[in-house]
């Protein structure tokens, strides 16, 4: 399917959902003011909806704009969102920790064939398996073939940086943490950084240094790959956002690695679960303690 | 403006020897908002603690460190003294540069240099602290006591003189324990049964005692005052309301050839059974494993036979819930494993040919078979043919004080029980001789060093000081290759038996029990009491006391003794109408919190809710965790899981340890 | 008999306990070693009392009792020991001490059979008995002992007039030449 | 594949009837040996109560020299050799000291761990029981065997660790297999004084009376042995016992693999029978 | 490497177990290094990761964490959370470039008096060996606006009284 039919489709159903009055608002793409970039648009009048597009360009996870602080969703009437496959993992991971209910919002899913981002496909797209929604209300673009994906080993990143001695690795990560200038758009783009105050943010005590000196980056980077191990569902924003280009995602992967092969858990795929760094079993790997 | 003063204790010697306390003072009173600092050769002395509250008020200080030994030792101590001088008692804290200092580093200027780095770490700790109240909970009036040998139904009946409610679990169908199987008692020679049976039966009597025997503890949560107890009790296949404890099942059952634990396997049993005459309650169990009804379906006689039709053999086990406020363990003692096939951990003297020889018994067996209610109705015949022993040879520190195949301690009642056993042999086989094969006798306590001497002097026993190496079988004789180490000579005996003192282990199965009870236990399993000497039958687990042999090896006086005073401890507990525990819960910042429920999920104690918070119309604005202080143990789990930080600890606040740590190393 | 004691009364033991890798401290004398020794009955001091008095810092006496040199290395002492003493080892370790220190073997015959032994091996690879037992008795000054039984042994084709013989004696050479009397032990005790 | 083969001096000389009903039993059963080649002295008692390094180095040459031979399991039929070498290849395991030391005094480094079996571990889990007795001919037919371990097939136990060091029931049970009555009596693990054969003559006698009196009362008719020291100090000795405290002992002590031997329906000439002091023919007529 | 490096090591330890351990080892007078610092806490469970972290900002070369056994935790469960938390977070410090045998994780029970001291000895031994962890502190450099409110305040002017009773 084109583009513009999506487009269309796109435009078409949020038109409806905003008529009927079955939703407040709808989050989606629109176009961006540089050519070839996309901004969030939230629509709360049928007579918006014409401003919708989806492409491949449409890289931004939108279930950030689902979590308390941007005070979408009100009471009483649900929230439309568009959502690629691996966004809806983060409204699994959002309805498990209780940051969302399911009925306050409806999903117009969207089938994807993968995003761009500046130098080609993403490189999580080229490790995809999941091309369409896990759930959904509505579906937009059909069901498309699963297909093998291009790159099969997702951690083959990750599993380079493991290769290299200790102090290669810190070489490695002191190099990209200095280029640090603490923004935050990591924390910003993350659907999952919901808090309402980040512990970078707390004085009382001051848990990290927050100006980007080389202790505080190091600081920063650490607590927030371990606040997100075991919940990240690997969107990838973080690293997507990053005008300084850290390779923020694989420290989030490296996370996902360790706890799946400690605890057999992966994140995003079932809001019953229990979070596996609140729970524990007897069993539990204890070969490093004395 | 902090105003923090530190007290710096030299305990005699054994600070001050490895410690220069008073260059540790002088540089204490150095550090940034500590005002006031001195040593004094016993802080925790009338004078010392004069001193504190008379500097609290001189210097008008707002915290205190003292520096001295464990706070698990005088932290209560100097948290008193702070009070009595206005302060409240949580502006006060310990600095251990005793137990982690003093005493375990030998070179004074780096014991100095580490007493005065943890000093500064408490300072930082202490100007962050605020005043705390402690928590007050109601208490429930009703003890559990777990385990019916004489050291708990001692415990119950106090308690319930005492004009208390107890529950008493027993493991076994009947209470008892291993008293019950004895024959006589040291020093005095009294009939066991004689003194235990009619406390048995004021303990099933009693209308403040409720008894479940055949039952086990299956589940403990809660906290002093306020325990809730599950009990499994085990399907004894028999209706027990109906029973009247007529005995015939057990006289037509024809499953006969069972080993009789009571009488240490040297009688037999029935399928459906009494374990002994005297049981408490009178009322026959099923052994399901030894039933030809379980077995095949065939048999089911005691149902046909039994008038009341009390035999059951579709019971389950079924449960009760039991709240409680205080828990008496009282779980008593197993012996060590002689036997080679059993317990690998506790490796069995082959050398002594054990199960191997018939005529080598343990203790507990002998005591049977001189026992007026044993197998052989209280004349002495070997197992092994019948005969009058005429020769017998006694073996202590079977399995005690041996590192290579037993335990390190002492059982301690085994040099008195010996004596016992010489002098009871001799009353029934007048032309006896026994030889008693020992290291060292002790027998400390009242009357029973003389008990010994009059087995020596009066009965004849011949008293040989050394190990015995091997036993083995020589024309129905028991060939005992010994020493006697006093004139240096290998000794050889012919004997007819020999009993083996052998040690006391713990329970088998306690440590699963101490773990529901959260009650610490040392590496022979014996449960830990919270201080050796001052808090003997307290555990560190509050509201959870010991009574007998399951904190150490215990005579009989003994178990009664601290069964009496766990009683008291209990009684004293249940005097107040609400408890005071320490105040260190935790708090939830409602402000930040986001309620993603983490707190929820790890909490140990489920004392982490969820709460509502609405505005004036009514409506829910907020979803935060809240922190139930009754049920909230003071962990901190929730504090590391919380990643916004919106959950602390009293006592230990993130703000707190930070400090402490930026003062750990400058 | 008397025992003069002062401040080195831990000295031997050390000693002992540094050789053999075994703690002397431990033997709270029991006599369960005594009790099951077979050579107990031929002995003055039992292994007890010898663990004693190396307690109580009496080399000379240790170094000069017989029972070292009795003992059959039957082990079954060291097998017993509630305390896990290797007590046949400090045995061993007493011989060894006293011929290091060169004193005069407190029981001769059970050293010139070690020595003729040794020889033996030293100079083949393999044990030559019957070369042995004439060494034996030369050194020992019985040359007649256990002649009753080498006819018979002769007879039944036990024993050979001719030494077998090793091909890699420089090996040998260096083993014998270089072996030391104790193993270099850190200050660890066997537990 | 060939199994290592450490025979030791004895069963070149004294104990030569073990090594001729061992290789008799080996080829009946198609078990392969290899002998270790230019083996030396193991060192027996003497060499480690003279000099501590020398009792272990004697061993481990051996266990060097089989390493290089590319073996790795050795039968040493010997309980004396036996123990010696399983002693020196726990010490080389168990202190890096002692091994680095080892590898100085024989210029060689052990190329893998050896395992060391004597005849009993080897028949029970090297061979396999099972195939032992699938391969009987001649049961025993219920001769009244007192089985004697001795000193240095079970002790110390924490280094041989292959049967229990008090009662032991390997030989008992190998016995048994062949259709042998193993007797129960007290003196299994008894020290028979085997290094003291020669010279202390006295306590040597005394310790084979008692073993002696103890086979007697348990109803023994022979005595079996896997040690050529027992074997010599008992066989030989028996008549001067005797003598010394007049009694009457006539008590065959024979080889386990001589009796594993008949069992597998091989003869007596074939087994050595003939090289005993205290002959087994009267007992083995019937 | 500097021959007389002494690390600084900070331990984390609940109360219960190894702090109650570590009195054991005292009261039984066994002499261990004195390279460590004890930080008594409730429980392992209490022992947040920034708090390795925050110790390694403040220059300590490495860090002990040490709880009560599986099933022996006074607070249940305390110790198993510990034991995930620390297993994932030493994955992402070896990641990292931090040698995850700068943070020690160990059980010493009440009981454990000698272990404890063996569990020093050989945590001390073993970071002695890597050396100081000038990695991370050349990171804070010299620039760094810390504040050691405790250090800078070892010569205090405004203090109103010093007084030392003999």
């Amino acid at each position: 399917m084109s583009n513009d039919k999506i487009s269309a489709e796109v435009k078409k159903l949020a038109g409806e959902l905003l008529e009927s009055g079955k939703v407040s608002a709808v989050v989606g793409y629109a176009e961006g003011t540089l050519k070839g970039r996309v901004q969030t648009f939230i629509a709360r009048k049928a007579s918006e909806t014409e401003k919708f597009i989806f492409n491949q360009n449409c890289a931004n996870n939108l279930a950030v704009y689902l979590t308390k602080s941007y005070n979408i969703i009100s009471a009483g009437k649900p929230v439309a969102v568009f959502l690629k496959p691996c966004d809806i993992k983060s409204v699994t991971a959002l309805i498990q920790e209780h940051q969302l209910k399911r009925e306050d919002i409806f999903i117009i899913g969207l089938s994807c064939q993968g995003v761009l981002n500046d130098s080609g496909p993403a490189g999580k797209c080229r490790a995809c398996s999941m091309h369409n929604p896990q759930y959904y209300d509505a579906l937009i673009g059909g069901v498309v073939e699963e297909k093998e994906p291009e790159v099969t080993d997702p951690f083959a990143r990750v599993k380079e940086i493991e290769s290299m001695t200790t102090s290669e690795c810190w070489e490695f990560w002191m190099k990209e943490f200095d280029k640090c200038v603490r923004c935050y758009a990591c924390r910003q783009a993350c659907p999952l950084c919901y808090c309402e105050q980040c512990i970078v943010d707390k004085t009382r005590p001051r848990w990290i240094e927050s100006s980007a000196h080389p202790i505080g980056n190091l600081g920063w980077h650490l607590i927030r790959a371990f606040h997100l191990a075991g919940r990240c569902i690997g969107c990838g924003e973080c690293e997507r956002v990053c005008h300084q280009n850290i390779p923020l995602s694989l420290l989030n992967m490296k996370m996902s690695k360790e706890i799946f092969d400690l605890y057999g858990y992966t994140a995003g795929m079932d809001e019953g679960a229990k979070p596996p760094l609140t729970e524990f079993k007897m069993e539990d790997n204890e070969e490093f303690i004395r | 403006m902090a105003r923090i003063g530190v007290f710096v204790c030299h305990c005699g010697e054994n600070i001050g020897r490895t410690v220069d306390c008073a260059a540790v003072a002088k540089r204490a009173a150095l550090l940034r908002d500590v005002v006031y600092a001195v040593d004094y050769k016993y802080m925790c002395s009338d004078p010392g603690q004069n001193m504190i509250k008379d500097a609290i008020k001189e210097h008008n200080l707002s915290g205190v460190v003292v520096a001295s030994c464990s706070p698990l030792m005088h932290e209560k101590t100097f948290r008193r003294t702070v009070t009595e001088a206005g302060m409240n008692p949580f502006l006060c804290e310990i600095a251990n540069i005793r137990e982690h200092c003093s005493w375990v580093h030998e070179d004074k200027p780096v014991a100095t240099e580490k007493a005065l780095d943890l000093i500064r770490v408490m300072v930082e700790k202490v100007k962050r602290d605020i005043p705390l109240d402690p928590i007050r909970i109601p208490v429930t009036k009703k003890a559990l006591v777990i385990g019916g040998g004489i050291a708990g139904i001692q415990a119950a009946l106090d308690i319930a003189e005492g004009g208390k409610e107890v529950i008493l679990v027993e493991k076994s169908p009947s209470i008892g324990g291993h008293m019950a199987q004895l024959s006589e008692t040291f020093p005095t020679l009294d009939c066991s049964q004689c003194i235990l049976t009619p406390k048995m039966v004021s303990a099933n009597t009693h209308k403040n005692i409720k008894l479940y025997t055949y039952s086990e503890i299956e589940k403990v949560s809660g906290y002093i005052g306020n325990f809730n107890v599950t009990i499994r009790k085990k399907a004894r296949y028999i209706d027990e309301t109906l029973c009247t404890g007529c005995g015939i099942c057990q006289e037509k059952c024809p499953q006969k050839k069972i080993p009789s634990e009571f009488n240490e396997g040297l009688g037999m049993r029935k399928a459906i059974y009494v374990p002994f005459p005297q049981a408490v309650p009178n009322k026959p169990v099923i052994d399901r494993e030894h039933c030809t009804k379980f077995i095949n379906g065939k048999c089911g006689l005691c149902e046909k036979i039994c008038g009341r039709k009390a035999v059951r053999f579709d019971q389950t086990d079924s449960f009760v819930n039991e709240e409680v406020g205080a828990i008496v363990v009282a779980t008593g003692y197993d012996l060590y494993t002689i036997d080679k096939k059993t317990d690998e951990t506790l490796k069995g003297y082959g050398e002594y040919g054990y199960g191997k020889y018939p005529d080598v018994v343990s203790g507990l067996q002998f005591e049977r078979l001189v026992s007026a209610s044993g197998p052989t109705y209280g004349e002495l015949k070997r197992p092994s043919d019948g005969k009058v022993p005429e020769t017998i040879v006694f073996i202590q520190c079977v399995g005690s004080r041996d590192e290579a195949k037993g335990v390190s301690y002492c059982s301690k009642i085994c040099c008195m029980y010996t004596a016992k056993h010489t002098m009871l042999y001799k009353h029934k086989v007048h032309n006896g001789q026994a030889f008693v094969f020992y290291m060292d006798i002790r027998a400390g306590g009242k009357n029973y060093d003389e008990f010994v001497r009059r087995a020596i002097e009066e009965d004849g026993a011949v008293y040989l000081r050394g190990r015995v190496s091997k036993i083995s079988e020589e024309n129905g004789k028991l060939i005992v290759k010994g020493a006697d180490t006093l004139s240096g000579a290998q000794v050889e005996i012919s004997a007819d038996m020999v009993v083996l003192a052998t040690a006391i282990s713990a329970q088998p199965d306690i440590v699963p029990l101490a773990q529901k009870l959260g009650v610490g236990y040392d590496q022979y399993h014996f449960l830990s009491e919270a201080h050796p000497k001052l808090r003997p039958v307290e555990t560190n687990s509050a509201g959870i006391f010991l009574a007998g042999a399951c904190q150490a090896p215990k005579d009989i006086p003994e178990a009664v003794a601290q069964a009496s005073a766990a009683a008291s401890k209990v009684l004293g507990l249940f005097s107040s109408l609400e408890l005071e525990r320490e105040p260190y819960v935790a708090k939830v910042n409602e402000s930040t919190c986001v309620d993603c429920e983490f707190c929820l999920t790890a909490c140990p104690y489920n004392a982490i809710e969820r709460k509502e918070i609405k505005n004036r119309k009514g409506e829910v604005i907020k979803v935060v965790s809240h922190v139930n202080e009754g049920k909230c143990q003071g962990c901190g789990t929730c504090v590391s899981i919380c990643r916004s930080k919106s959950i602390d600890l009293a006592g230990f606040t993130d703000e707190q340890v930070y400090s402490q740590i930026n003062a750990l190393f400058v | 008999m008397q025992l003069k004691l002062d401040n080195n009364v831990n000295q031997f033991a050390n000693e002992i306990e540094h050789l053999s890798g075994c703690s002397i401290s431990d033997c709270y004398q029991c006599g369960k070693c005594s009790a099951g020794c077979p050579v107990g009955e031929f002995v003055e001091e039992s292994p007890t009392r010898l663990m004693r008095l190396i307690q109580l810092n009496q080399r000379q006496a240790v170094l000069n009792s017989k029972t070292p040199y009795l003992c059959a290395t039957c082990t079954t002492c060291s097998e017993r020991c509630p305390m896990k003493i290797d007590v046949a080892k400090v045995m061993e370790t007493i011989r060894i001490l006293a011929c290091k220190e060169g004193l005069r073997p407190a029981v001769k015959a059970v050293s010139n059979f070690s020595g003729a032994f040794l020889d033996s091996v030293k100079s083949n690879g393999r044990l030559f008995e019957f070369g042995m037992t004439v060494t034996f008795n030369l050194k020992n000054g019985t040359p007649f002992k256990n002649a009753t039984i080498a006819p018979a042994m002769l007879l039944k084709g036990k024993l050979s007039f001719l030494p077998q013989s090793i091909k890699n004696k420089e090996r040998l050479k260096n083993i014998f030449a270089n072996s030391s009397y104790f193993e270099d032990r850190e200050e660890k005790k066997e537990h | 594949m060939a199994y290592g083969y450490y025979p030791g001096c004895s069963l070149h000389s004294t104990a030569k009837e073990y090594n001729i009903s061992l290789k008799a039993v080996c080829g009946k059963l198609g078990i392969e040996l290899s002998e270790v080649e230019d083996w030396n002295c193991c060192g027996a008692t003497p060499a480690h109560t003279t000099k501590e390094e020398l009792g272990v180095a004697l061993a481990y040459n051996n266990l060097l020299n089989a390493s290089r031979q590319g073996l790795e399991d050795i039968l040493a039929p010997c309980a004396a050799c036996y123990n010696r070498l399983k002693n020196a290849s726990y010490a080389v395991k168990h202190s890096p000291e002692v091994n680095k030391r080892m590898n100085e005094l024989t210029g060689g480094v052990m190329e893998r761990d050896m395992k060391v079996y004597n005849i009993l571990e080897f028949f029970r889990d090297i061979y396999g029981q099972d195939n032992l007795k699938a391969a009987i001919e001649k049961p025993l037919e219920g001769l009244n065997v007192a089985c004697y371990y001795g000193c240095l097939l079970v002790r110390p136990s924490k280094v041989l660790n292959f049967d229990d060091a008090e009662d032991p029931v390997s030989m008992d049970d190998l016995v048994r297999l062949i259709g042998g009555n193993p007797v129960r009596w007290s003196c299994k693990t008894e020290c028979c004084g085997g290094s003291h054969a020669i010279p202390e003559t006295d306590i040597v006698l005394e310790l084979g009376r008692r073993i002696f009196t103890s086979a007697q009362a348990g109803g023994a008719e022979m005595i079996a042995v896997a040690c050529p020291l027992c074997q010599a100090n008992l066989d030989m000795r028996q008549s001067q016992i005797n003598k010394k405290f007049n009694t009457d002992f006539r008590m065959p002590v024979v080889y386990v693999t001589q009796l594993i031997g008949l069992a597998l329906g091989l003869s007596k000439e074939e087994l050595g029978f003939n090289s005993h002091f205290v002959s087994a023919a009267e007992l083995l007529k019937k | 490497m500097d021959e007389n490096f002494e690390p600084k090591i900070a331990a984390f330890v609940c109360t219960w177990c190894t702090y109650t351990g570590a009195d054991l080892a005292g009261t039984s007078r066994l002499k261990y290094e004195p390279n460590v610092r004890v930080l008594r806490l409730p429980c392992t469970g209490r022992i947040d990761f920034s708090l390795v972290i925050k110790a390694f900002e403040n220059g300590a070369d490495g860090v002990l964490i040490s709880g009560c056994h599986p099933n022996d935790c006074h607070y249940n469960a305390g110790n198993f959370h510990a034991r995930r938390r620390f297993a994932v977070f030493r994955k992402l410090l070896e990641f990292t470039g931090i040698d995850p045998n700068r943070v020690q994780f160990s059980w010493v029970s009440a009981a454990e008096g000698a272990k404890w001291r063996d569990v020093v000895n050989a945590v001390t031994d073993e970071i002695r060996k890597l050396g100081p962890f000038t990695e991370y502190q050349k990171l804070i450099g010299d620039s760094f606006p810390f504040q050691h409110e405790a250090s800078e305040t070892e010569q205090n002017s405004e203090k109103e009284q010093v007084e030392n009773v003999k």
